[in-house]
């Protein structure tokens, strides 16, 4: 134990050698949800039927994504001190806009320019919802949760208003590849969650948003003193989150082959918290572990898969997912006492 | 001496296996004062917070009153009859001062219901103690860090403990208020009540205690009766050197040499802010050192946080380097060339949960990152050179920085700034809860930097400091500057009499 | 001057939650007013009695969550616990009030107890273990109930307690509630218990160093926030004639936005009981007044234009108060 | 008690206190009242609970304030609502309930409220599961029921209804029976899921039209073929379904008529003219099959 001599034998202002880099608590709680996620698997080789298939991989895969995807947004929120709960919304308001784009009468006389626009259109929206967040949170101080909520009771309400509340049906077969096309196997969409969690791990690690991203929200006020823009980072991470939000829209959609602004990302909000917060995240703020709220989402799709496939009645489920919350955090949990 | 009061013998203490306390022990004789001093880092707090429940202890033997004891909680502590003043600020500071006086004490009418009269009457005459006066139903939190640190030892002091332990209760007191407090300690003592005082300010242990415990690396050293040491002893035996070479050092590192001033760089004229700030006129060249002197409350902090761009200016007029500057925030500043050590390490400083190297490089990030991307190489690299120069004590550089000791933390935030080669540096309360050591080495970096031709700004409320420091120190009276006086030939009496004269003498003067 | 003018004001709007809470009020009577103005039969006694009997549930969770939050915790599980309670109380509402509404409570009770443990014992963080135990309760209360609405025994005196009124105005619920404001209102402000609450809240850390019994704090306010739910869920079987196994969704967050439009910060340390009730009757009266709106029949609103107008509404209470509430907006 | 007359005029102020808008169906019926007001005179109050018993309860509340003359109630569910029916009636307004009713012990047609207009959702459940027995070719029909939102009354009654009419039938079993919460997202996720615990399903049965089609993109996705090795059954009759008949995806789908709005007219008007009303206006409802489901593509939601 090297680290153990680094606190003696130094004299005024001595150094001593310099110890071995000690491997991080968060990495230890990294390990041990990667070790509980294991011991799914292995349950469910055991008693699941057919769990190793590459079908069943694929399935898990399609339905984790869009989770997965509006998570790492989250994290982010998360990492600041707040939460963004219009997430779902967003994604209602992102997943109408694309159909009724690409089925416009522009659109269908334009079908590779009103496809992109169907993707690009929808995100500009989702990121201007972002803005919408952000602004509020830093430049107004409202409180993130309240910030939000405006989007999360209105912003499915215009969604509504688009498309006069009904379900949007269409056949698309580039649009809908989002949704079903495979790649290698995997569905593309489970391709895309994991680069984009390589992509934000990456800025979370290497960039200086991503340092200034953990001093806000570890201490917004000391951050503020050392010259971190504080409401600029802010509201960066609000417009990614939403953006991201807006994507997994966009997927829920192709998967569906139908818009349905009532119900897309209905609840979206609370699996992205429940993901980032198994993965290591803290509520008040100052962590962002992205590789975390990977394995998070995953825990959590798998053991609603589990619970499926093995005819757990509906009304167990909640009571049995309550109980794996409770284990899952507990097992994590840093704060117990010294 | 009598039986022991409390008796702490073989404690051992490590945090994930890094051990804090490796042989610790502490004796406290009845109505005895007595001192606990050390390094930063050495484990006192520890110690404390072992003895109060805060944390459990791996191995040792606590005798409280003769009976080996185990505390669980500070509320069992208090049960016990130990109160305690802890390190860091344990107040809340959303609530009021009376609530933060009373709480857990609150006075009751017949049927239980809190007595909020009574309870100001307490609160008002706890502080009357200590002669300040509050409003008692604002947030504590809106007063400075050193009128919450009174309130913290009034708490204390008025919860009729058999021990009371003070864990560095003056860091942030000017002379007056550290007065009082002596003659609230003496009459705790009187009424043999005993206190166990932690201070890095050596020589008020000789004004009010009785005996001292040295403590080194997590051991106890040594422990003797006040009127058989000295100050040099003391340093020697925190230190774990020899008198003699501690001897060769001065009092502090600050030597006023010749002014060398260069250019004017920070002129403020008649500035005000929205805060307490009312006129402030000062200016500061390259390779010399500023001071502000005043009484708590003056608005020293308040005309740092103007400058810096943390309140609003509302009048008056700044110059930076020669020209009119527009200080928005503290990105305008930094981007000016100044950088701002603030008081409130806990607060307004450090990134608990971040590690040394990333709490050391957050203002300097921009300078270490190209597109947007950090240069993680170099920026060990800087790191390793300051944990080097400032001999930060830290198991590595990626260690949170909660876990450091006070006193290396404000070395890593001093690093934060100096790694920016700033033109301006502005230092509120620099050696606060520094130990000598660290406090000889932090003022002599700052004095090699002021010879580079960084200009400073200091704040102490340490005349020590100030006199040997400053060039040329600049008075405050409330939210005023009344007098500027310049090294050499600044006294301490001199120094007392400006920050207490009349203020309309002192405006007079300064005319 | 200004000085003395400023103390004044506040002591004369301190009953209402103190003058950082004031909008909220401001805002309601607003409401009111142009609610009576534009509509008949807005300010009847009808109008009124429904208003308040309804709202009664959302004044006792809204009560218990303002406790919770000023703790910095959170509450998710309000809701279900509600439904959870509505079901238990339909199913013992054979044996009349004097069963029935203690089982109620006692369920609310239980689940506190749970989040408690969890939050107090086990130091998960409340928005975690509240999430759990919503689901929790959400599955509970669909096992009891078999997965279908309750219904209540009308032949007992269970449904006199959500139907009767005193005199055509005043539902027997909202005086309960009222007794249940008033009653957190004194434990926050005249106990040591209370003030625990808010340090807490405001420095969990230091309040535990200070040697204040937080557990205590925190195990209470779950608890109180269980029996609120619990409470509710009551009014809910009993007012409208079923235990409700899937009733309650998104009262948490209604919950929440009324505690913090009455001015109370999530981070806990400080917030206004009274202020909470306003918010949470302002949210109800939203609700009231887009309904009457309709019934003009200038504008028919399609139920999605009424969340967006909700949205917005919220966005205006917000703004208003962020002008009103912070004087001093200091930076850093 | 006796019911409350409804004076013969030109307009009247009716209310209409839906539940939800969260699901076409829902949509497609409060659209019909709409459409319906201008012809039938009515100034029509539409509310919106939300998904919500109580503030279903509390809208029907505002609407006795405003002082309408008739009141629609689709119930969300069968006791809660009671209040709302009992109230509505104590002052003197008639009300019909419409699509779902009301627990019959405690309130009833001809005292409390005027009529039920509507279908019967058990009978929808039991018309799916005859029109299975008769025409499903296999040996043995292996079966996924996909439940509608876990405990709302739709769901139990097209259970209860498909349940029985198999009951005792030993060709079929039920291998596993879920919510898919009325909805095509949850409906695909959890027969993704089913599809690969149970592999050897051969039939699907759908509360709704949304799931079925759900289950029909998770069949896909797995490289089955819906309609040749897997059968799906199902209620409601929208478009999307008529259409998947028509592609050979879907068996049949049984009619749950959204379109109140008509039939409510004429039940009012005849009820203002003196007429006494049947305690249960029947709705008639289809199904659509092979047969018939290109003709009717035209007319569906
Ligand atoms: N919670 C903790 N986790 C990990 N290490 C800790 C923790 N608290 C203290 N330490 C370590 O224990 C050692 C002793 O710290 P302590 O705070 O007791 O020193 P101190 O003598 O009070 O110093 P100072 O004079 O700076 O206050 C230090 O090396 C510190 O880094
Ligand atoms: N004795 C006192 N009574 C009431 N308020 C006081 C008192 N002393 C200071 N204050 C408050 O302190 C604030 C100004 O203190 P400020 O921080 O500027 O002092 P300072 O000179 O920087 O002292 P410090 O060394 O403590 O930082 C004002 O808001 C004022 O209300
Ligand atoms: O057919 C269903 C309808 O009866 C129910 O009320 O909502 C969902 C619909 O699909
Ligand atoms: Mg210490
Ligand atoms: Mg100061």
């Amino acid at each position: 134990m090297s680290a153990q001599n680094s606190l003696t034998g130094r004299g005024l202002g001595g150094v001593g050698e310099a110890p071995a880099p000690r491997r991080s608590r968060l990495n230890r709680r990294l390990l041990g949800l990667a070790a509980a996620l294991l011991a799914l698997v292995l349950l469910n080789v055991a008693m699941t039927p057919n769990f190793l298939q590459l079908q069943t991989l694929a399935v898990n895969v399609s339905q984790v994504a869009p989770v997965v995807i509006v998570a790492l947004g989250m994290t982010l929120v998360i990492a600041t001190g707040g939460v963004d709960l219009s997430v779902g919304a967003v994604m209602a308001v992102a997943g109408a806009l694309a159909p009724l784009i690409f089925g416009s009468g522009w659109g269908v006389a334009n079908p590779g320019l009103g496809l992109a626009a169907a993707f690009v259109g929808p995100l500009l929206v989702a990121a201007a919802c972002g803005l919408f967040n952000g602004s509020l949170v830093s430049f107004l101080g409202v409180q993130p949760i309240i910030a939000t909520l405006i989007l999360f009771i209105s912003g499915r309400g215009v969604a509504l208003v688009l498309t006069n509340g009904n379900l949007q049906t269409f056949t698309n077969p580039s649009f809908t590849w989002l949704g079903t096309g495979r790649a290698l196997g995997i569905p593309v969409m489970g391709w895309i969650a994991l680069a984009l969690a390589l992509v934000v791990a990456v800025v979370v690690r290497k960039t200086i948003y991503g340092r200034y991203l953990l001093s806000v929200g570890g201490n917004e006020r000391a951050a503020s003193l050392a010259g971190t823009p504080v409401a600029t980072v802010k509201i960066w991470t609000y417009l990614i989150c939403s953006t991201l939000a807006g994507l997994a829209g966009l997927i829920v959609v192709a998967q569906n082959s139908a818009s349905d602004a009532a119900r897309i990302g209905n609840l979206m909000e609370l699996d992205a918290i429940a993901a980032a917060v198994v993965g290591g995240a803290a509520l008040s703020g100052g962590r962002a572990p992205i590789l975390g709220t990977l394995l998070g989402a995953l825990f959590i799709q798998l053991v609603g898969y589990t619970l499926v496939a093995n005819g757990v009645p509906d009304e167990a489920t909640f009571i049995v997912t309550a109980a794996i919350i409770v284990i899952a955090v507990w097992l994590q949990d840093s704060r117990r006492r010294t | 001496m009598a039986e022991s009061l409390l008796r702490m013998t073989g404690i051992q203490k490590a945090f994930a296996g890094v051990p804090a306390l490796r042989d610790a022990s502490l004796r406290i004789g009845p109505g005895e004062v007595h001192a606990l001093v050390g390094q930063n880092g050495a484990g006192k707090s520890t110690l404390i917070k072992i003895l109060t429940g805060v944390y459990r202890r791996d191995a040792g033997e606590v005798l409280w009153q003769g009976r080996p004891v185990d505390l669980k909680s500070p509320r069992e502590a208090q049960g016990a009859g130990i109160a305690t003043i802890y390190q860091e600020l344990t107040l809340v500071p959303q609530r009021t001062v009376t609530e933060n006086i009373v709480l857990g004490y609150e006075p009751r009418k017949p049927w239980g219901a809190i007595d909020w009269r009574a309870a100001d009457a307490r609160a008002r005459e706890v502080l009357s103690r200590f002669g300040i006066e509050l409003d008692l139903h604002r947030a504590l939190g809106s007063y400075p860090t050193a009128i919450q640190q009174l309130v913290a030892i009034g708490r204390a002091a008025s919860m009729e403990a058999k021990l009371l332990i003070m864990d560095e209760p003056t860091s942030s007191l000017d002379e007056k208020e550290v007065e009082t407090l002596f003659g609230v300690i003496r009459g705790l003592k009187a009424r043999g009540t005993s206190v166990l005082y932690v201070s890095h300010f050596l020589d008020e242990l000789f004004q009010v205690c009785d005996a001292v415990t040295i403590m080194r690396d997590g051991r106890t050293v040594g422990e003797t009766r006040i009127a058989d040491t000295t100050k040099l002893d003391l340093i020697a035996a925190m230190l774990g050197r020899d008198a003699e070479e501690i001897r060769a050092a001065g009092r502090t590192e600050f030597s006023v040499g010749e002014q060398r001033a260069g250019e004017v760089f920070l002129e403020a004229r008649h500035l005000a802010s929205d805060r307490r700030l009312k006129d402030l006129s000062l200016e500061v060249r390259a390779g010399e050192i500023v001071g502000l002197a005043g009484l708590l409350g003056s608005g020293r902090t308040e005309a740092a946080r103007a400058i810096f761009g943390l309140d609003r200016v509302t009048g008056g007029s700044l110059k930076v380097g020669a020209r009119a500057a527009r200080i928005r925030g503290p990105r305008d500043a930094v981007a000016a060339g100044m950088a701002y050590l603030s008081e409130d390490r806990k607060v307004e400083g450090i990134v608990p949960d971040l590690s040394v190297r990333e709490n050391l490089t957050l203002a300097l990030l921009p300078r270490l990152s190209r597109l947007g991307i950090v240069d993680e190489a170099r920026e060990r690299r800087v790191v390793e050179g300051f944990i080097k120069a400032l001999g930060i004590r830290t198991a590595d550089m990626d260690q949170p920085i909660r876990e450091l000791s006070g006193g290396n933390q404000q070395k890593v935030l001093l690093g934060r700034w100096l790694a920016l080669e700033p033109r301006l540096l502005i230092l509120d309360e620099p050696t606060r809860g520094v130990d000598v050591g660290a406090k000889l080495e932090i003022q002599s970096i700052i004095a090699k930097h002021v010879e580079q031709g960084c200009a400073v700004l200091l704040i102490s409320s340490e005349f020590e400091e100030l006199i040997e420091g400053a060039h040329n120190i600049v008075v405050l009276q409330e939210g005023r500057s009344v007098r500027r006086l310049s090294n050499p030939g600044v006294t301490e009496s001199r120094l007392i009499h400006a920050i207490a004269e009349q203020p309309d003498d002192a405006l007079e003067a300064a005319q | 001057m200004t000085a003395s003018l400023d103390l004044d004001l506040r002591r004369f709007t301190r009953p209402l939650g103190g003058g950082t809470h004031l909008t909220v009020w401001v805002a309601l009577l607003a409401l009111i007013v142009l609610g009576g103005l534009r509509y008949d039969n807005f300010l009847s006694a009808y109008n009124i009695s429904s208003f308040l009997g309804y709202n009664s549930m959302f004044l006792l969770i809204s009560v218990g969550m303002c406790l919770v939050i000023m703790t910095g915790g959170i509450d998710l599980s309000v809701g279900a616990v509600a439904a959870l309670a509505s079901v238990v109380a339909a199913l013992l509402s054979p044996d009349g009030l004097i069963v029935a509404l203690p089982g109620g409570v006692a369920t609310g009770l239980l689940v506190g107890a749970i989040n408690a443990g969890l939050i107090v014992g086990l130091r998960l963080p409340p928005f975690m273990a509240t999430l759990a135990t919503m689901l929790a309760a959400r599955g509970a209360s669909l096992v009891v109930s078999d997965n279908r609405a309750v219904s209540v025994d009308w032949g007992s005196d269970f449904t006199t307690l959500g139907m009767n009124k005193i005199g055509p105005l005043v539902p027997w619920t909202i005086v309960i509630a009222a007794l249940v404001v008033v009653v957190a209102w004194y434990v926050l402000e005249r106990t040591s218990l209370g003030r625990t609450v808010l340090a807490v809240g405001g420095n969990a850390e230091a309040a535990h160093l200070m040697g204040l019994k937080t557990g205590r704090a925190l195990v209470f306010v779950y608890l109180f926030s269980g029996a609120c739910a619990g409470l509710a869920g009551v009014f809910l079987a009993s007012g409208y004639g079923a235990g409700q196994p899937l009733e309650g969704q998104g009262w948490e967050l209604a919950a929440i936005a009324s505690v913090v439009v009455g001015g109370t910060l999530l981070t806990g340390g400080m917030g206004s009981i009274p202020a909470t009730v306003a918010g949470a009757l302002l949210f109800g009266l939203v609700f009231n007044l887009l309904n009457f709106e309709n019934g003009l029949g200038v504008i028919s609103l399609s139920a999605y234009w009424q969340s967006v107008i909700r949205g917005a509404f919220l966005l205006v209470v917000i703004l208003l108060q962020v002008r009103l509430a912070r004087p001093h907006p200091t930076k850093a | 008690q006796t019911l409350p007359p409804l004076e013969q005029k030109d307009s009247y102020t009716v209310g209409f206190a839906q539940s939800e808008s969260n699901n076409p169906w829902r949509i497609a019926e409060t659209k019909s009242f709409q459409d319906t007001a201008a012809q039938c005179g009515w100034n029509l109050i539409v509310t919106d609970a939300g998904g919500s018993a109580a503030k279903q309860v509390s809208d029907v509340d505002s609407m006795i304030a405003q002082g309408i003359d008739v009141l629609f109630l689709p119930p969300r569910e069968e006791d809660p609502l009671i209040p709302a029916v009992k109230r509505a009636a104590a002052a003197g307004i008639p009300v019909f309930l419409v699509d779902r009713s009301v627990n019959p012990d405690v309130a009833k047609a001809g005292t409390d409220y005027v009529a039920f207009l509507g279908s019967d959702f058990v009978d929808q459940g039991k018309r799916a599961a005859e029109y299975m027995i008769e025409h499903f070719e296999g040996d043995a029909g292996k079966i996924i029921e996909l439940e509608g939102t876990t405990g709302s009354s739709p769901a139990n009654d097209r259970k209860t209804g498909f349940d029985e009419a198999i009951a005792g039938n030993d060709k079929f079993e039920i291998l596993e029976s879920r919510s898919g919460d009325f909805s095509r997202d949850e409906g695909r996720r959890v027969m993704e899921t089913l599809l690969q615990a149970h592999p050897d399903v051969n039939i699907v049965y759908a509360h709704n039209d949304e799931m079925a089609i759900g289950a029909i993109q998770a069949l896909e996705a797995a490289g089955r073929k819906p309609g040749e090795d897997v059968w799906i059954y199902s209620i409601d009759g929208t478009r999307d379904a008529l259409q998947a008949i028509i592609d050979g995806k879907l068996e049949v789908t049984v009619e749950s008529s959204p379109f109140f709005g008509p039939l409510s007219c004429d039940t009012m008007k005849r009820y203002a003219a003196g007429e006494t009303i049947e305690p249960w206006v029947k709705v008639e409802d289809r199904i659509f099959t092979p047969e018939n489901a290109q003709e009717n593509l035209a007319g569906a939601y």
